[in-house]
Parts: C-alpha cells; structure tokens; sequence
C-alpha cells in the first residue's frame, strides 16, 4: 500500500460453490461494490487491489494480464450493472451490443450470432426479440433495457453472473419482474450468482447465503435465513431492527445511532464500536477476529447468541 | 369524513407541454401540415383531502404524478385544471402576498439532502432565513434562540450551526431540512420522499425524528413516498396513484390488508419481503404506458388482468365503498 | 471578520490544492509580476515611450544589449522609431491588460445580467436571447470585432479612431463576446433553479428577485470565475490580434499586438527582436493566465456551459 | 426531417437578413456614391436630381427592398478600386480561401484525433504529458504570432520555405486555382496552413482528451470492458462515438473562428485570399467590396452550420431528425 491511499477494502474473504446465490449487503460507504468489481479487476482508476488473491476455476485473478481477463469477463463471470439508463452505449444498437460479446469470446459468423442474440433477448421475455434488436436503447424503457442488459450478460452462458443493485434504479413493479427473472435463468442454466444490493427484501428473496459489510470488512456471512432471523452482530440486529417491516405500525423504529464513517476516518478497533449499544472496552482497542455461530462467521466480540 | 379537510385538491389537472416551439410542433403527415401538440399529462383528475391531524401517505411509481401532486399543494407549480384549498379557501390562485400566511402554515420537506441546502450559506443562515421573513418583529436574539431550540429538537448539535452543509452527511443534512421546515412552525408538511436518498439505518433515525415532531407539534402530514414499508408505518391513510389518476383511497390498515383496486394489489405483492422464497407476486402485462400518450378508458387497463370492453372505453369514478375509495369498473361491477 | 475569512480561505481546500500546485504558484507569481510591473511602468520604464523628445531616430533598430551592436542604454534594444523596447512593452503590456480586463468587465456585466434574464425568465426571452448568442459565437468574436471596427475606421477616418482605440477596443471585445458569460450563467441558473433549496426558499414565500440575487446567484460564482480567467487571456489576444490588424492600437501609443505589427516587415531584415520580444511577453502572459484557468476549472470543477 | 429544414432554414433566413441589413447600413453611411460616378465637379442641384434619380432620397425601406432585390440576383455593385463586379472580385479570391481553411483543417483533423484520443487512453504516458504541455503552450499563442515565427524561422534564417503568396497555380473545372496540383503550391501552403491550425489543433487535442476522459468512465465502458470486449474495441467502437458528438459541435462552432483567422493568416503570409482582400478594402473603402465579403462569408458559415448540425442528426441516433420530438425516450 502506498502513503495517503484510502482503504476501500480490508481482509475480504469469501467463496462462492458452483451455482450457488450469494447476496451481498450493507450500506453505502460499506464497500460491497468495490468488492464485485475487484473480482474482475474493474476498479476505477485510480483505485487498486494491493493485496490478496481472488481464485476463479483455480485461477488466481489478480494475476491474469488485460489479455487473460478479457477471456474470463463475460465469457466466464458476466456482470450487470446498477442503472440500465446508464449502462447501454446510446449510440450503438442493441443488436450490436449483443452479437460484439459473443464475437468476443467465440469463432462465430454474423447471422448466427444474430440469432443468438434474437434467441436471448426472447428469452428474457422481450416481445418482438427480431425488431427490438436494430433498435437503440434510448428507444426501450427501463425495465426493457435491464432486460437487454442481463441478456447480454447471459448470452456467452457464463458460469457466473454478478449484479450489482440490478434493481436499485427500477420500481417496484419492475423490480419484481426483473428478480423472478434473474431467479427463472439462475434456476433453469444452474447460473452462480453474486448480488450486491442494500435492500435486505431482494437478499432475502434471491440468495441461500448472505455476506453483511460494514465499513469495508465483512461483519457477518451465513446462510441468509439465519443472517435475516438470527442476526449475530449487532449491526446486521440493528439493521433488522430498523426496517419498518418488522416493527408494529405507528411505534418508533429501532435505530442505530450515528452514521457509517468515511474512509480515512474509520475507527480503531472494531469499525462499529462508536455506534454498537453492546461496546466494550475491547471493541475500542482490538479488531475482532472471525467467529463461527452455526451457521455462520460473524467478527464481534460480543456477538449475539442465539437467544437474544 | 367527519371533518373538515384541512388540505383538499378538486378535480385537479396539471400538463406539461413537452412540445417546443411553433415549428417543432409541425410535421407533414400524408401530404399535408400538421400541428401537434404534446404534454405530459403529470395529474388528470385527482380529488384528494388531507384531515387534520392525520398523516396521509401517497404512493406510487416513477411517474404516476405524486411528486408533481406535492408541488402543487405548496404553490410550486399552478394547476392546469381545478383547485387547492387549505382550511376550505381557495389558494392555487392567490398572489405571492396574499399567499404569505399559507406559506407559514405549510411547510416542504425534500427528498435529495445533498441539494436541498443552499451550499454557500451556513446551517444558521439557512435556518434564520424563514423565521425572519416571517417575524420580522423578533429581535435577533429572539431569532437565534428559535434556531437554537429548533436545532436541537431535531438531533443536531447547535453549535455546530455555523458551519456549511458539505461539512455534514446525508442524515444530518436531512434533519436540517427538517429543522427549515419546523422553524416556522407550521401545522401542515409535505414530505416528498424524504427518506428516500437515505441509508437504511438513517431511514429509521430520520422517520423516528418526523414522528416525534408529529406527536409534539401536532402536524398534518402528506407524505410523499414509493416504499410501501414505510407508508404502512408512517400513514394513517394511504392514497394509491397510477400514471396521473387516483386509482384506491384507504386507511392504511385496510389497504394493506384487503387492497381492492387490482394495480393496489400488484403493488403490494411485488414488495420484497423478508422470509418469503419464491416471489409470488401479480405479473402485470405489457409496458408502462407514457404519461404523454394515456391510454382511453381507465389508465391501467393496458396493464391489468380484469380488463374489460369497458374498461377500454369508459374511465373510471371514484366510488366509496365504507372507508375506501376506489376508481375501477371491475370493483365496482363485483368482478373482484 | 476579516481575519476570520482570511484563516478560513487559508484552511480551505482551495488554498491547500493550490499550494501543491507548482504551475498554479508559478503562474500566480508570473501574473503578479506583470500586474506590477506594467502599472508601475511609469516609475520602472527607463524612458517615456510616448514622448517624442527623447527619441532619437538615430538609435533605431538596436539589437537587444547582449548581442553585437547592442547598447547598455537599451536593455532590449530598440524599435524601427529609436524607442527603448523595454519601456514601449512595459507601457505597451499596461495597455492590452488595461483593455483585456476592461473588456471582460464589460462582458461580464452584460454576459452575467442576460445570463440571469435568460435563465429566470425562460420561455421566449431565452429563446431569443440564446438563440442571438449561438449565432452570434458562430460568427465568433474576432469576426464581428474586425467588421466592427473595419466599417468604424473606413467611417469616421484614421485620425479619430486612433484617438477613440482604447475605448473602442474595449467596447468591441466586451460586447462581442457575452455570449460566453450569458450561456455559462444562464446554464448554472438553471442548473441551481432546478435544484430543491430553490424550492424550499420559494416555499418560505421569499420574493423572486431575492431568490435570484441571494440563492442562485453566489451559487454560479464557481464557473464565472473560471471562464473569467480565461477570457481576459483571450481579450488580450484578441486586442493584439486587431491592433495586429491595424484595427487596434496606433503605433504612436502601442499595445503589444501594434508593436509586433511594426516590427512585423523587419524580421526580413533580421531585426527580429523589434516583434519576437514583444511577441514571448504576449505568450507568456497569455499562457500564465490559460494555467491559472486551468487550475482554477480543475479545483473548482464547476459544471462549464457545453454546447 | 421536415422540421429540422425548416428550423434551419429561418435560421438561416434570419442570420442573412440581419447580415443583409448591415450590410445595407454599412452601403447607406459609408462612400458616396455619387463621388464615385462624378467627381467634384457638379453642382449640388445636379447632384440632388441625380440623387433622386438613383432613389438615394428614398425611404429606407424602399432603397434597404431595392438593395435586396439585387443583392439575390447576386449584384452588390461595382468594386471602386478593380471597377468589377464586387462578388466577382470576391469569388476570384474565394478559392485560395477555401484551400488554406481546407488544408488546416485537414490538419487538425488528422492530428487532434489520434493524439486527443491516445492522450486519453495513456494518460500517464510521456508522449500523452508532452502533447498536453504543448496543447497548453500551443492555445497561447496567437495565430499571428505563430506564422511571424514560422516565417522567421523557416523563411528568413532556414530559407526552407516561401514566405509570402500561393506560388503556382493550376486552373481546373470553372475557373478554380488550386495550389494543391503543384509541387511550388503545395509547399506555399506549409507554413499558412500550419499556422492558421495552430490555435485550433491544441485546442482540439485537449477537448477530444476531456470528452474521452469522460466518457471512459461512463457506466456503459465499464460494461463494455465487463463485457470482456478487446481494448481496441471498446475504445475505437464505444467510446470515440461518443467522443466525437460533442465535438462535431464545438467544430461547428469553430468553422466561424478558423474563418476570421484567415484573415490574420493571409495578412502575414500575403495570401492572395478573401481575407487579404477584405482588409485593402477597407483600407480604400471600397464599401461594395466589403459589402460583398461580408455576405459571401455569412453564407459560408450558415452553410457549414448547416452541415455540421445534418451530420450531428445522422451520427447521433438519439437525435431524430425524422419526427419533430423525442417521444418516450
């Protein structure tokens, strides 16, 4: 690390099985984006991974040259991408934009990839796949572009797809529409799946395991059941705690106190400790190592049992 | 309704001419010069009353005319079409004076805290701001005492008072804006998505602060919002609105429990729920329509899965069923 | 209250990027030692280029004191007149800055106030107004200010123009160019207008023209500082580009486009230094001013009119 | 499309109207032109008859329509110094005009892409950090200054090239010269050439490196790159498009600059062009010569206006040029 860097990401590990949805949360500032794009190194400049290893089919990622990487990004892992407003290029079609991601990674002719790309926009349910293709985005709404974009992200059939808040940008409607979707691929092509959101609802709908971030290191990861009923960190209970879903209407909601610092003014110790009810001396001095509670591996030095 | 409305909006229109000038409103179509006009049609028809004392949630998506609803009510924008009354007297048409002693009762919370503080003035200046134009009497230590009090009724520190707004996070700006708004002490607030920007830990902190303000300063509140989560915490009545239009009226308990109106119930299943597997939500067919183009008959019939002839045809009235109002041919004929 | 503004700039973001800055402070100096130098060229100048009793057409065309031939009566040498070259530039500089800084002036005055008319009013006004300055940046400024003057000159005669030059270069360049300051407020108008603590003034019940001067206003201060930079270097060439022309300065009173302009046909006859000197004071003061613009948009940062 | 040719077409008519009325103003005030046809010797009541002959003692209305009328059939008058037709004089320059502007856009085309573009993609290159400090150094220095230097340089103490005048020309269809069919003419154009893109070139390279800067860390080259698209394509396909609309503009824009600064160019080289001409003109007050170029060169921006907004519509897929308004987007 060099002098005057900020860290983003501190001691992140995890791993992901074949076919297997994870689901990342926390809130902004938590660094869970910056974790989905260093899996496939597309930080912004003038951001960088300055330690660590990031294994895909026992391949180190951050190891691979520009050349390496294009061969793995959206061909193996494939991603989408927040607002689908901003993600099309406006000045290609989508057509283009879809048969250039299967040039890319495969010796095929024109046509052929047309049809793909009519085959994939039909499938994620686009009326009229065959017209809609020499259109250009700003021609479809919203939900239609997401549509395009997870097509695009499906149509090399990648082993893995990472979404970063796929669904932050649309209505509720949409969103809907959108996750049963993204659900329907994952489950018929056995697509793993890594999502990013801070809607605790969409985690708990999408993904059989959680990982919860707080101020750039992972507080909590387990099965996302127990994460959601059986929080162990006081943060991931506070969170709980604060959705109006879970408190009776009209009665004060359950807040945490203060908000997330920045990153040059994260606290010693535990990260969380000025805002923890549960702060003890400890929290203040030393970082909490990795716990394992059932199911899942939460880093506090009081972490909640079962009971609580 | 017992009683009176303190806020109420009648037969309410507003358009956007989205067109631009004289030429760009021609076109040749079959030989011949035609002049078309568009707009976006943000409200077409809204009825709505807002009772004293009571916390009146509206909903709806991107689009569907609520947040142009709020400007309306609070003299940002006048009306194409119908009026809006506060404690029954018409005030859509007033001039800037005449509107002034509205403009103390009722007050705006905004939904970006990163642009709703004027960056070059300081949190004291901000807040002073309202008190004095509308207490020109007071003295100026009269002055800082309400900002003071005021500051500190909303979780912030007051000395920090003299600083800039860069200088505080998205929570703590957002509690200034409150603080703007309560400065002048009003009895009436519209909250155009105030939590919306926020974290999910500083939601709780923010909707708390608004319910503690509602208690202790007895408010009337039209809260403006697309979580339903929220809505069914916060509100005592909740307003559904659909691309400009009224479609379900309801207090907040019923709706949530037996939502009538079929868009109100689509809305309602399509919320991520904690705990739920599959997504068993109502699929809605077909597009979103534009507010430019609306569909004849009632707007969501292009979408809904209990169309009718009629519905393509006849648009919808309001009819109270109880407690409830409903606009939908289907509730009305009994076929939902 | 002073001090207290001046420990906040020094604690200010801005005066910490600037003081990492190398080119920023460099400039910074270059420009100061201009701005003082020139105006106090008077007590600087070792001669009064404006008096004709001390010229001597006999020392004309003396090479600057360092080459063959030169003189160490004549610093920089002299020009095809006998007049000492240094004190011409440095009276010759306090004319172009006097006119560049006037003009910018005149700009923004009429640049700022259409600007905010613009993007107040909206509707028709702004149409037409923005309408007039597309075109009229399509012509661009030195088109306009060469017809301008060429039609005034033909008009009123050579004698009258000269003694009128300043005033019509500086009304000219100032005129010409507001669209630059009227497009880059009108755009910041109404980017602020539309922003939501010009709502929730509006909901407070203030006045318009309160809204205008004491909210929107000190809000576009950003992007009219940073063009204003950069203007005054482009009316400082602009004027050398006209008195170049012939259209500016009279050579009995030169800025330093006049004085380039006079040494122009001796370069041929090798006595370069009567423009090439005149012509890297023109450059650098013009370059120290575009780093200064430079610096100034790349801190700020403040969203700039785009076409 | 119908509305965009009718908006560009007021537009049009509206920029030439208020040219023509200057135009006319600058006739009215400046020269007599009974001086012209007389001389000194006759009486002032000759003088009024033949003035109310000629309709000078019109009303403005009536002499500003009859004006116009000649002035579309394409008489603005006799040129008093070449006693010719004033367009005449003028198209008989134009061509050595239209070649300087022709050749130095040619340059900044040719050069401001490439290296805009490269000093984007490596911005910590030495190369990208040389180009911008020249860049920066480049838009400081006057135009006029650049081809004094280049002529001192390259002329007087190099004697590499000409530095005055077009050299050879050749005559080709209609009466046009061209220099760029001899080798003495092609080398006369170097130095103007150069020097009249001298500003612009600089200029260029530094807007075409911040649009590309910008749109490189736009969320769609992000996905372009997550796409696992090859550099080559995600630069040249997605990003220089986007790169290049808003410069179409700003070009357009600068067409009217490169135009006056020929003016500058052709005083110093001597260039036998319109600009050249324009300022002897005014140096004899020869009104329907400046007349004349007044209106040749309005016509050549509204032209060229024109094109760059067509091109614009046709490039940019989110402009329609087919409907009047956007629809849904």
């Amino acid at each position: 690390m060099r002098k005057e860097d900020l860290v983003a990401l501190r001691d992140v590990s995890f791993t992901l099985d074949k076919g297997e949805r994870l689901g990342i949360v926390g809130e902004s500032g938590a660094g869970k984006s910056v974790a989905a794009f260093s899996i496939l190194n597309l930080i912004s400049k003038p951001g960088y991974i300055s330690g660590g290893e990031i294994r895909f089919d026992g391949k180190d990622l951050t190891r691979l040259s520009l050349q390496e990487m294009s061969e793995i990004r959206g061909n193996r892992i494939s991603m989408i991408f927040q607002d689908p407003m901003m993600t099309l290029n406006p000045v290609l079609t989508i057509g283009t934009q879809m048969t250039e991601a299967l040039h890319a990674h495969q010796q095929i002719s024109k046509e052929e990839a047309r049809q793909r790309a009519i085959d994939s926009l039909a499938e994620v349910h686009i009326p009229s796949a065959a017209t809609r293709i020499d259109q250009y985005p700003h021609e479809l709404s919203g939900g239609m572009r997401q549509r395009v974009v997870i097509a695009i992200a499906l149509i090399t059939k990648p082993p893995l797809i990472i979404a970063d808040e796929p669904t932050t940008a649309l209505d509720v409607t949409i969103q809907a529409e959108i996750m049963d979707l993204l659900m329907e691929l994952c489950n018929s092509s056995g697509v793993g799946l890594i999502l990013i959101t801070h809607d605790l609802g969409v985690i708990s709908q999408m993904t059989e395991r959680a990982i919860v971030m707080y101020a750039g290191r992972i507080v909590e990861e387990g099965d996302t059941k127990d994460i959601i009923n059986n929080a162990r960190h006081p943060y991931t209970h506070g969170l709980m705690g604060a959705l109006p879903q879970k408190t009776t209407p009209g009665q004060r909601l359950n807040q945490i106190k203060g908000g997330m610092p920045p990153l040059n003014e994260i606290p010693k110790g535990c990260a969380f400790n000025p805002r923890c009810p549960l702060v003890d001396d400890i929290c203040r001095t030393t970082r909490p190592d990795y716990t394992t509670m059932g199911s899942t591996r939460v880093a506090c030095h009081k972490a909640l049992s079962e009971e609580s | 309704m017992s009683q009176p409305a303190l806020v109420g909006v009648h037969d309410l229109y507003k358009e956007f001419p989205i067109h631009g000038g004289l030429l760009e409103q021609l076109s040749f179509e079959n030989g011949r010069l035609i002049r078309k006009r568009e707009s976006v049609k943000a409200i077409s028809g809204v009825d709505l009353e807002v009772i004293k004392g009571e916390s009146l949630c509206v909903v709806g998506e991107s689009g569907c005319g609520k947040s142009t609803l709020a400007r309306v009510i609070m003299g940002l924008i006048r009306p194409s079409q119908g009026e809006v009354t506060y404690d029954q007297k018409r005030i859509d048409d007033l001039s800037m004076g005449d509107m002034l002693p509205y403009r103390r009762k009722m007050q705006m919370i905004f939904q970006n805290p990163y642009a709703s503080l004027n960056p070059r003035m300081t949190v004291q200046q901000t807040l002073e701001e309202p008190i004095r134009f509308h207490n020109p009497d007071l003295s100026n230590s009269e002055i800082k005492d309400i900002v003071v009090s005021v500051t500190k009724s909303v979780g912030v520190d007051p000395s920090w008072s003299s600083r800039y707004p860069h200088e505080f996070s998205g929570g703590q700006r957002q509690r200034i804006s409150i603080a703007r708004a309560l400065a002048v002490d009003p009895e009436f607030i519209v909250a155009d998505e105030p939590i919306s920007a926020l974290d999910v830990s500083i939601q709780a902190q923010v909707l708390n602060l608004l319910m503690d303000a509602r208690e202790q300063r007895d408010l009337t509140f039209l809260f403006i919002t697309h979580d339903l989560a929220v809505v069914e915490h916060f509100g005592s009545r909740v307003a559904v609105m659909y691309l400009g239009t009224l479609c379900e009226l309801a207090p907040t308990r019923k709706l949530f429990s037996v939502p009538r109106h079929p868009y109100t119930q689509a809305l309602l299943s399509a919320i991520p729920k904690l705990n739920q597997d599959s997504s068993e939500y109502i699929k809605l067919k077909g597009e979103v329509p534009t507010p430019v183009n609306l569909p004849r008959g009632c707007v969501f019939h292009s979408r809904c899965i209990h169309t009718n002839e009629r519905c393509t045809r006849e648009v919808p009235e309001i009819k109270v069923y109880d407690d409830t109002s409903i606009a939908c041919h289907a509730v009305e004929e009994g076929r939902i | 209250m002073v001090a207290v503004k001046w420990q906040q700039f020094m604690e200010s973001a801005f005066y910490h990027d600037f003081r990492r800055d190398k080119i920023a402070i460099t400039s910074f100096v270059i420009m100061c030692i201009y701005v003082v130098a020139c105006y106090a060229a008077p007590l600087i100048a070792p001669y009064n280029p404006y008096d004709p009793t001390i010229i001597d057409i006999m020392d004309s065309e003396i090479p600057p004191m360092w080459l063959d031939g030169g003189n160490s009566r004549f610093l920089l040498g002299t020009d095809a007149q006998g007049r000492d070259l240094f004190s011409t530039i440095l009276y010759g500089t306090r004319i172009s800055l006097t006119i560049g800084i006037c003009a910018v002036l005149l700009q923004g005055v009429l640049g700022i106030s259409l600007g905010l008319i613009s993007g107040y009013f909206g509707g028709r006004v702004d149409s037409f107004l923005m309408r007039l300055a597309d075109i009229q940046l399509s012509f661009s400024t030195l088109m306009v200010a060469i017809i301008f003057l060429a039609v005034f000159q033909a008009l009123f005669g050579t004698e009258l123009y000269e003694r009128l030059a300043i005033l019509m270069l500086i009304l000219v360049i100032g005129i010409a160019e507001w669209p630059q300051y009227a497009r880059t407020v009108r755009a910041s108008v109404l980017a602020e207008k539309k922003k939501e603590y010009v709502d929730a003034v509006r909901v407070v019940g203030l006045r318009p023209v309160r809204i205008m001067f004491r909210h929107i206003l000190p809000n576009t201060l950003s992007p009219i500082l940073v063009i204003s930079t950069v203007q005054v270097a482009n009316a400082i060439v602009s004027e050398a580009a006209l008195s170049f022309l012939g259209l500016g300065m009279p050579v009995s009173k030169p800025s330093l486009g006049s004085l380039i302009n006079s040494g122009f046909e001796f370069i041929f006859s090798g006595s370069w230094w009567i423009t090439i000197i005149p012509g890297i004071v023109l450059i650098v003061l013009v370059l120290v001013m575009n780093l200064l613009g430079d610096f100034l948009r790349d801190v700020l940062n403040p969203k700039l009119y785009k076409n | 499309m119908f509305a965009f040719f009718v908006r560009r077409l007021a537009q049009a008519a509206l920029v030439m109207f208020v040219i023509s009325v200057i135009a006319f103003s600058i006739q009215d005030n400046l020269g007599d032109p009974l001086r012209e046809m007389v001389g000194q010797s006759v009486s002032e009541e000759e003088r009024q008859a033949l003035r109310d002959k000629m309709g000078l003692n019109d009303p403005f209305f009536v002499q500003y329509w009859r004006f116009l009328k000649n002035a579309l059939q394409g008489d603005l008058g006799t040129s008093y110094f070449f006693k010719r037709p004033a367009v005449d004089v003028i198209l008989d320059k134009l061509p050595a005009t239209l070649e300087l502007v022709f050749g130095a856009s040619l340059i900044i085309i040719v050069f401001s892409v490439p290296i805009g573009v490269f000093a984007a993609i490596n911005p910590r290159h030495w190369f990208s950090k040389f180009a911008m400090a020249v860049s920066t150094v480049g838009i400081s220095i006057p135009v006029f200054l650049t081809a004094i230097m280049s002529i001192y340089i390259f002329s007087v103490e190099l004697g590499w090239l000409p530095s005055f005048g077009r050299g050879e020309t050749v005559e080709i269809f209609g009466g046009w010269t061209t220099g760029f069919l001899t080798w003495d003419g092609l080398v006369h154009l170097i130095l103007p050439c150069i020097a009249l893109s001298s500003i612009m070139l600089p200029l260029f390279i530094r807007l075409i490196r911040a649009e590309m800067l910008e749109v490189l860390e736009s969320e769609y080259v992000k996905f372009a790159w997550a796409k696992g698209l090859s550099p080559k394509r995600v630069w040249f396909v997605h990003a220089l498009k986007n790169t290049l609309l808003p410069v179409i503009t700003v070009g357009g824009v600068q067409i009217g600059t490169l135009i006056a600064f020929t003016i500058l160019t052709e005083t110093v080289f001597q260039w036998p062009g319109m600009g050249f001409l324009f300022l002897e003109a005014v140096n004899r007050v020869d009104t329907p010569l400046i007349i004349a170029y007044l209106i040749v060169v309005g016509l050549i921006f509204v032209v060229t206006n024109t094109i760059v907004d067509l091109v614009y519509g046709l490039v940019n897929p989110t402009v329609k040029l087919a409907r009047p308004h956007g629809g849904d987007g």
